[in-house]
């Protein structure tokens, strides 16, 4: 929000009403019940209503509205190209071409390479001298086979990770055609604008008891993003340290850490497409509409008064305040696209975090 | 008797510093600010004391009746769930008997195999049997734990844990009746709580509705749990005849007999309680209270911030203070009925984690 | 305009406008003197405004605890199965080439590499597993389909038992909607008293019913997401290595779509329960009743599935298919002796 | 069974109530017209009054409100100075306080080291603490040895532990070199990947999320203070969490720098094996998480370069910060088993997955597995026709 237009509108405010304040009026008559009575009268709706309202309107069409516009919107218009991002290894020509990994997994390779031509020369050394018996032998030529096996896919490791990353990629993007974008759209729209239609509603008689749907606009209009984001830094660090991942896999000792690397690396590669399934699944959630007859249910607008909805059918703004700053009539919201927009939300966190408890410990 | 309190006081923060007492005189008399500021926060405390303690009454009277309560087993209430359950497994026990039966007859292969089936068939029959007797069974089994637990709490006097928790939540002896429910230590607390800022009074009601309402749901949960238990009890035993099922009947059956026998640890902690409270002397495990001069200003200052304002320091404070007095110059809070109450709230987590897989 | 300076300015304004207006900017009662008429003309005013919030928080109420009304609707609720058919059939084309390429090889080192007998009992098993599995993936839709009416059907058949449908003060739903609403009632009494009095029982009753809501439709949404993902996490199950996931995947499958039979069970425990305590103890205190009647709603499903997981039934059941034509003792033995030494990392190595 | 009344009923009641009044007062309107007359006066004298004391009360309650919201900015803006900038500067020194290391080893003009005096000092005290269970543990290892020699393997294993407590008394000693050489090993791969990338676009983009919350926090706090105070909180935890980690990595490292000679001496003596077996495993974790902070540092720069969405999307970038911030915490978290509380926030992601009580405990044996290190590998029972 643009602070500095804040800041001289209130100064602006504050310094003007210091100024008057000297010339103010004079009591009401101090003998006189009713014009005492009036006067209280007049300093709280001055309060309550004159002042605070125009207030927490402002802030809610607007500081909120074009705020819900840029940031709240931001996810639905592109969450296939937020998804669908993918860095590109090798190919300089490919949109999201990133030559920090590859330079990261060359100095992993640089930095395991001595330790594999220490392992195989040792081991060829057991072999030619030390060889004590037979079992002996047959270990260290397993072993060597082993190495060498590593070695290759090791070698091979950009490579390996290029065709990971664009196979999840092109399931991705086939499972993410799959949802019909309007669907997703409506979905999501209604979650988010749900909970902002309830923030308006209940925040311009006092902000605090809106405060939870208040937040969970911040919640829905950045923890797809964050989880996106979690994935592509994972992915990238998993990505790293994959040659390394593949060493130590092929050494006894440290297998379990190799295991549990390269299994990660696998992980958030692919967890793109559980993404985009969430994003099918979400389209394909549509159908909990019709889950009432659309007379029984339930709607809520963001009318602020008791002839509101009246009003709005009749076509004018229904806030009861006639001056409000940029009233926006918004629709209004049934419980239905409420509850399954806001679980919408919440599967694009969940479905990553269940993946990842319900996929470890799947390689040998 | 709020109604009563709040006239009371309103009547004196008017009267006392306003000559006249016409209307217009009373309308136009400088002290609402502070009257206001007083009564409200009376109020609020008064309000949100009489709701979280709400049936507090109730508990407290029949609390052997509540910690005794099991629904009954023959009642149409339980009965209709379980011929239900008893209707969605009836062909599944026709079908596995006859298929035990068919292949005892004809395919009978392996002795290995035959006397399995046999088992299988005693076992499905002797089932099919106690399902048929599982309304006798059970209200037995009810009655039984029921038994024992009067058994148990004959061994205490439970009014000794009532009057504790009485003075935990609720009023000590010789307190007059208006103020009888707001007088307890914890009650003290909220009334500071609440005259300091009257949001924070919101968070000094919770150990009630923790405690009162916890304890009113608990016994309703574990009255639900039984009456859960005791209609799908028919498929417990049917998985519990199968081998393959034999672990999912065993934990459902644990289950059931778990959740009906639990009052019987209700009573064990009663019994403990009222030891507790019986063999400490008096002073023990519990919060000393302020010297007595301390209460009296303590009181003061309580009302006295809505009193003094109102230019009468002591006719507000006169109102309440010997109350509050007696109060915080008593002993606090009494630890002992008041962990009771989470020890009876925890009961069943305890004996959940304790006497699992007990069955063979 | 440069911002320090207005700071600055405003720092003085700030020092010195509480002096000019003494008064207490967060709109709450002071200790000022003033009048009684002018404190009754205040609280007037105040009442209008507190009156209006109650009224907001009234329709929230009544948009939020709706769901008591529907409580089989909500109960019932079921993807439709024709939008899932297209996608599963997308999957199934996506998993057929994988499928193709089991058998391809199991076949050819049956055909080929079979060494000992052993080995090619494994690789038997394997390839009637996979023929199996095919057959299942294909049929997966109608499995699905098969599910969730059978499901539906018997919650359906549960809450017959129950006079959920009316909105009765005995039925569930007028149960829940006690517990909740008396919670309500109380928050707009403290409401009255002082504006933020209640504000946290508001979210109480609030967290309760939005959790009612989602819960459900969470439920909604997973079923989706595990009917449509069925033929994948049969692939998963029936590769050995891939086998604990997949039991994992159809755990969750099964658990998601019988969740409903355990609401509907609760339905049926909180409307006889309430009856049965009405008869054993008359005038038990109702808000408990329904705050313990919320709790019930949320945890039966929890307690049904959870403590007694018979869902490994429906993995067990899926097991017998695929062991159907091997169930002939020996092999499937063998079988699983095998897959354990699969798992196993070789001990050879550990001395090394 | 008590009821309460349901607020449908209660209002039917109110308004036929007040229907009645109505039409009883229109019944004997007669009686009630001088007082409906004095009634009407005292309104239109009330309505007067209150038009005359409202622009007064409006122009107060402006200046009021005005007040609040300029001292609220200041607030705002002190709070910008103390915490937001603080927050800021900490991002851009992340590479500095990644590397920074306990000094356990210092060196003096001469350019020869020598252990940092308190170090030494309280190393030493630790040393002198084990010396007593030395001698008991050598003298109940000889004494087995001497009289009770059991099997061949019981003998085997006395010799062994008894030779590693002399190997070990030795290490006990160079108790202040060991630790150090593993600081500098792993601050020369930290540096060393500190500089294979360059790492200001990550540092960009984490300032950038922490201007985001802050605009954010200031449109809040212009209207309301409670709204703004949980953007406050949020942020805080978010924003401080990492630099706690990395604190709390400095003090852990002196801490089992401490404990190293009783690490050493219960690795040695044979019962307690597994205990300093643990022990060493949590030194070196502590030791070496410093690699892995830089590397994820990387992998946020790294990683912006190809999220398309982050030069064009506000929401986008702020997301991502976000990200960043989260990574940086959970990782280490994940790879130091510090998991055990962190389950608690894992279930709360997770729990939709297993309803059940046995489920959540289920995840919290699973997340306490979570570490790289504790794999264990146990095959599934088999499933078979139960006998």
């Amino acid at each position: 929000m643009k602070e500095n237009r804040i800041i001289i509108l209130i100064t602006a405010v504050a310094l003007v009403c210091l100024a008057c304040a000297p010339f103010a009026i004079a009591e009401a008559d101090p003998l006189d019940p009713i014009a005492q009575a009036a006067e209280g009268a007049a300093e709280a709706s001055a309060k309550y209503f004159i002042v605070a309202i125009p207030i927490r309107m402002w802030f809610q069409y607007e500081m909120m509205y074009p705020w819900m516009l840029s940031y709240g919107e931001s996810f639905i218009n592109n969450y296939k190209e937020a998804i669908l991002a993918n860095p590109s290894l090798l190919d300089s020509s490919a949109k999201g071409y990133n030559p920090g990994i590859t330079n990261a997994v060359s100095y992993s390779i640089s930095l395991m390479l001595p330790f594999y031509i220490l392992a195989i020369v040792l081991t060829g050394a057991y072999i030619m001298f030390i060889s004590g018996s037979i079992e002996g032998r047959v270990k260290a030529k397993n072993l060597l086979k082993r190495l060498v096996v590593s070695m290759i896919f090791f070698s091979m490791s950009p490579l390996i990770l290029e065709t990971m990353l664009v196979t999840s990629q092109s399931i991705s993007s086939a499972i993410i055609n799959q949802a019909d974008p309007a669907n997703v759209r409506m979905v999501l729209e209604g979650g988010i604008w749900g909970s902002y239609v309830i923030f308006c509603k209940l925040g311009v008689t006092d902000l605090e008891i809106s405060i939870a749907y208040w937040t969970s606009l911040y919640v829905m209009a950045w923890l797809p993003y964050m989880v996106i984001g979690m994935r592509h830094i994972m992915m990238c660090l998993f990505c790293m340290v994959f040659p390394i991942g593949i060493a130590l896999y092929s050494f006894v000792y440290m297998r379990d850490i190799g295991r549990k690397i390269l299994e990660q690396t696998i992980v958030w590669i692919y967890l793109q497409a559980f993404l985009s399934m969430a994003i099918l699944v979400i389209s394909l959630g549509a159908s909990y509409y019709y889950l009432l007859p659309a007379d029984q249910n339930p709607k809520l607008t963001n009318a602020i008064m008791p002839l509101g909805s009246l009003g709005e059918s009749l076509g004018m703004p229904s806030t009861g305040y006639q001056g409000s700053p940029a009233y926006v009539s918004l629709g209004p919201t049934s419980i239905l696209s409420y509850a399954v927009g806001s679980m919408g939300y919440a599967l694009l966190i969940a479905v990553p975090f269940m993946m990842l408890r319900l996929l470890n410990k799947f390689l040998p | 008797m709020l109604i009563i309190f709040s006239l009371l006081t309103t009547v004196i923060a008017i009267t006392v510093p306003t000559p006249d007492l016409s209307l217009k005189g009373i309308l136009l008399s400088k002290t609402a600010g502070q009257t206001s500021w007083w009564l409200k926060r009376t109020i609020y405390a008064f309000v949100s004391l009489d709701y979280s303690k709400e049936d507090f009454g109730f508990i407290i009277d029949n609390l052997s009746d509540l910690i005794l309560i099991n629904p009954d087993a023959k009642g149409t209430e339980v009965m209709g769930g379980l011929h239900f359950f008893l209707s969605l497994i009836q062909p599944l026990y026709l079908l596995t008997i006859t298929v035990t039966a068919f292949y005892l007859i004809f395919i009978s292969g392996s002795p290995s195999g035959r006397a399995k089936a046999k088992s299988l068939m005693g076992s499905l029959i002797l089932g099919m049997i106690i399902i048929s007797l599982s309304p006798v069974l059970l209200s037995a089994l009810a009655n039984f734990s029921a038994i024992t637990t009067k058994a148990i709490m004959g061994q205490a006097d439970v009014s000794v844990v009532t009057d504790n928790l009485q003075n935990v939540f609720g009023a000590p002896e010789n307190m007059p009746d208006y103020m009888a429910s707001h007088t307890c230590t914890l009650c003290l607390m909220h009334w500071m709580a609440t005259f300091t800022e009257i949001e924070l009074g919101y968070y000094t009601f919770l150990p009630f509705m923790i405690m009162i309402w916890g304890l009113g749901v608990y016994f309703f949960l574990r009255f639900a749990m039984i009456t859960l238990w005791m209609m799908i009890f028919p498929l417990s035993m049917l998985l519990y005849s199968f081998e393959t099922t034999k672990a999912v009947g065993r934990n459902m059956l644990e289950q059931t007999i778990m959740w009906i026998f639990l009052q019987i640890f209700n009573a064990v902690v009663i019994i403990a309680i009222t030891l507790c409270i019986i063999q400490s002397q008096p002073g023990i495990m519990t919060v000393p209270g302020v010297p007595a001069w301390m209460g009296e200003l303590l009181a003061i200052g309580i009302v006295g911030t809505a009193a003094g304002a109102i230019n009468i320091p002591f006719i507000g404070g006169l109102a309440v203070s010997p109350v509050v007095a007696a109060r915080l110059s008593s002993p606090l809070i009494e630890f002992i009925p008041f962990v009771g109450c989470f020890a009876m709230l925890l009961a069943p987590l305890f004996i959940m984690r304790l006497f699992k897989g007990f069955l063979p | 305009m440069d911002k320090h300076k207005i700071i600055t300015v405003l720092v003085i304004a700030a020092f010195f406008m509480p002096i000019i207006y003494a008064d207490d900017t967060a709109g709450e009662d002071s200790l000022e003197a003033k009048s009684f008429a002018k404190v009754l003309g205040e609280e007037a005013v105040k009442g209008i405004s507190k009156g209006w919030m109650i009224w907001m928080c009234q329709d929230l109420y009544t948009f939020l605890s709706s769901i008591t009304g529907h409580l089989r609707e909500y109960i019932i609720a079921n993807p439709p199965i024709d939008d899932l058919k297209g996608v599963q059939g997308f999957f199934i084309a996506l998993m057929q080439p994988f499928f193709v390429l089991g058998i391809v090889l199991t076949s050819a080192y049956l055909l080929l590499y079979s060494e000992s007998p052993r080995g090619r009992a494994k690789a038997k098993a394997v390839l009637v597993r996979l023929v199996y599995a095919l057959v299942l993936v294909s049929l997966s839709p109608l499995i699905i389909m098969l599910l969730i009416t059978f499901s539906s059907n018997l919650s359906g058949a549960i809450m017959d038992y129950t006079n959920v449908d009316s909105t009765s003060a005995d039925s569930a739903g007028g149960i829940i909607e006690e517990g909740s609403g008396h919670m309500h009632h109380m928050f707009d009494v403290l409401t009255i008293i002082h504006r933020t009095g209640g504000v946290e029982l508001l979210l109480l009753w609030e967290t309760f019913l939005l959790i009612m809501n989602f819960v459900i439709a969470m439920r909604y949404l997973l079923v989706i997401l595990w009917s449509i993902m069925f033929p994948v996490t049969l692939l998963l199950f029936s590769f050995t290595p891939t086998k604990s996931i997949g039991k994992k995947f159809l755990h969750q499958t099964f658990l998601w779509i019988f969740v409903q039979v355990g609401w509907a069970i609760a339905v049926l425990l909180i409307e006889s329960s309430v009856r049965g305590m009405d008869i054993a103890m008359p005038g038990y205190p109702m808000a408990k009743i329904g705050l313990a009647c919320l709790f019930l709603f949320l945890t039966t499903p929890r307690v049904v599935f959870g403590l007694m997981d018979w869902l490994s039934l429906g993995v067990e059941v899926v097991e017998i298919v695929n062991a159907a034509p091997l169930s002939m003792g020996a092999l499937t033995m063998d079988e699983m002796k095998v897959e354990r030494e699969v798992i196993v990392e070789e001990p050879a190595l550990d001395n090394l | 069974m008590k009821r309460i009344i349901s607020r449908k009923t209660r209002k039917r009641i109110i308004i036929s109530l007040s229907a009645l009044l109505v039409i009883s007062m229109i019944m004997n309107a007669s009686a009630v017209g001088p007082l409906a007359l004095a009634v009407w006066a005292g309104v239109k004298h009330f309505w007067e009054e209150y038009a005359k004391a409202m622009p007064k009360a409006v122009g107060k309650e402006i200046g009021a409100w005005a007040t609040a919201a300029a001292i609220r900015l200041v607030l705002a803006e002190f709070i910008k100075m103390a915490l937001f900038d603080k927050f800021k500067d900490n991002c851009d020194h992340l590479p500095e306080i990644i590397l920074m290391n306990p000094k356990i080893m210092i060196a003096d003009n001469n350019g020869n080291y020598y252990g940092n005096p308190p170090m030494e000092e309280l190393v030493n005290s630790f040393i002198r603490l084990t010396q007593p269970f030395y001698v008991l543990a050598i003298m109940l290892v000889a004494f087995y040895l001497l009289f009770v020699s059991g099997s061949p393997l019981g003998r085997a294993r006395a010799k062994a532990s008894l030779i590693r407590l002399v190997l070990s008394m030795g290490l006990i000693v160079l108790t202040i070199p060991v630790i150090q050489l593993c600081l500098d090993i792993s601050e020369i791969i930290t540096g060393s990947i500190l500089n294979m990338q360059d790492v200001t676009p990550g540092i960009a983009i984490l300032k950038g999320a922490i201007d985001g919350v802050y605009d954010n926090f200031l449109g809040a706090i212009t209207i309301s203070y409670w709204n703004s105070v949980y953007l406050l909180m949020f942020s805080g935890v978010m924003f401080f969490f990492p630099f706690m980690l990395i604190a709390l990595r400095y003090f852990m490292v002196i801490y089992f720098t401490t404990l190293f000679p009783v690490t050493v001496l219960l690795y040695a003596f044979y019962f307690t094996r597994n205990m300093g077996g643990h022990l060493f495993r949590e030194t070196f974790r502590w030791i070496f998480i410093q690699p892995l902070y830089a590397l994820i540092l990387v992998a946020i720069s790294v990683s912006a370069v190809s999220m398309p969405l982050i030069g064009t999307d506000a929401s986008a970038r702020m997301g991502f910060g976000l990200a960043g911030f989260i990574v940086l915490i959970i990782a280490p978290l994940i790879v130091v088993k510090v998991m055990d509380w962190l389950a608690m926030l894992m279930i709360i992601l997770t729990s939709i997955e297993f309803p059940g009580m046995h489920g959540v405990v289920g995840m919290i044996d699973e997340l306490q597995v979570e570490g790289p290190e504790t794999v264990e590998i146990t095959p599934p029972p088999p499933i078979r026709p139960r006998a």
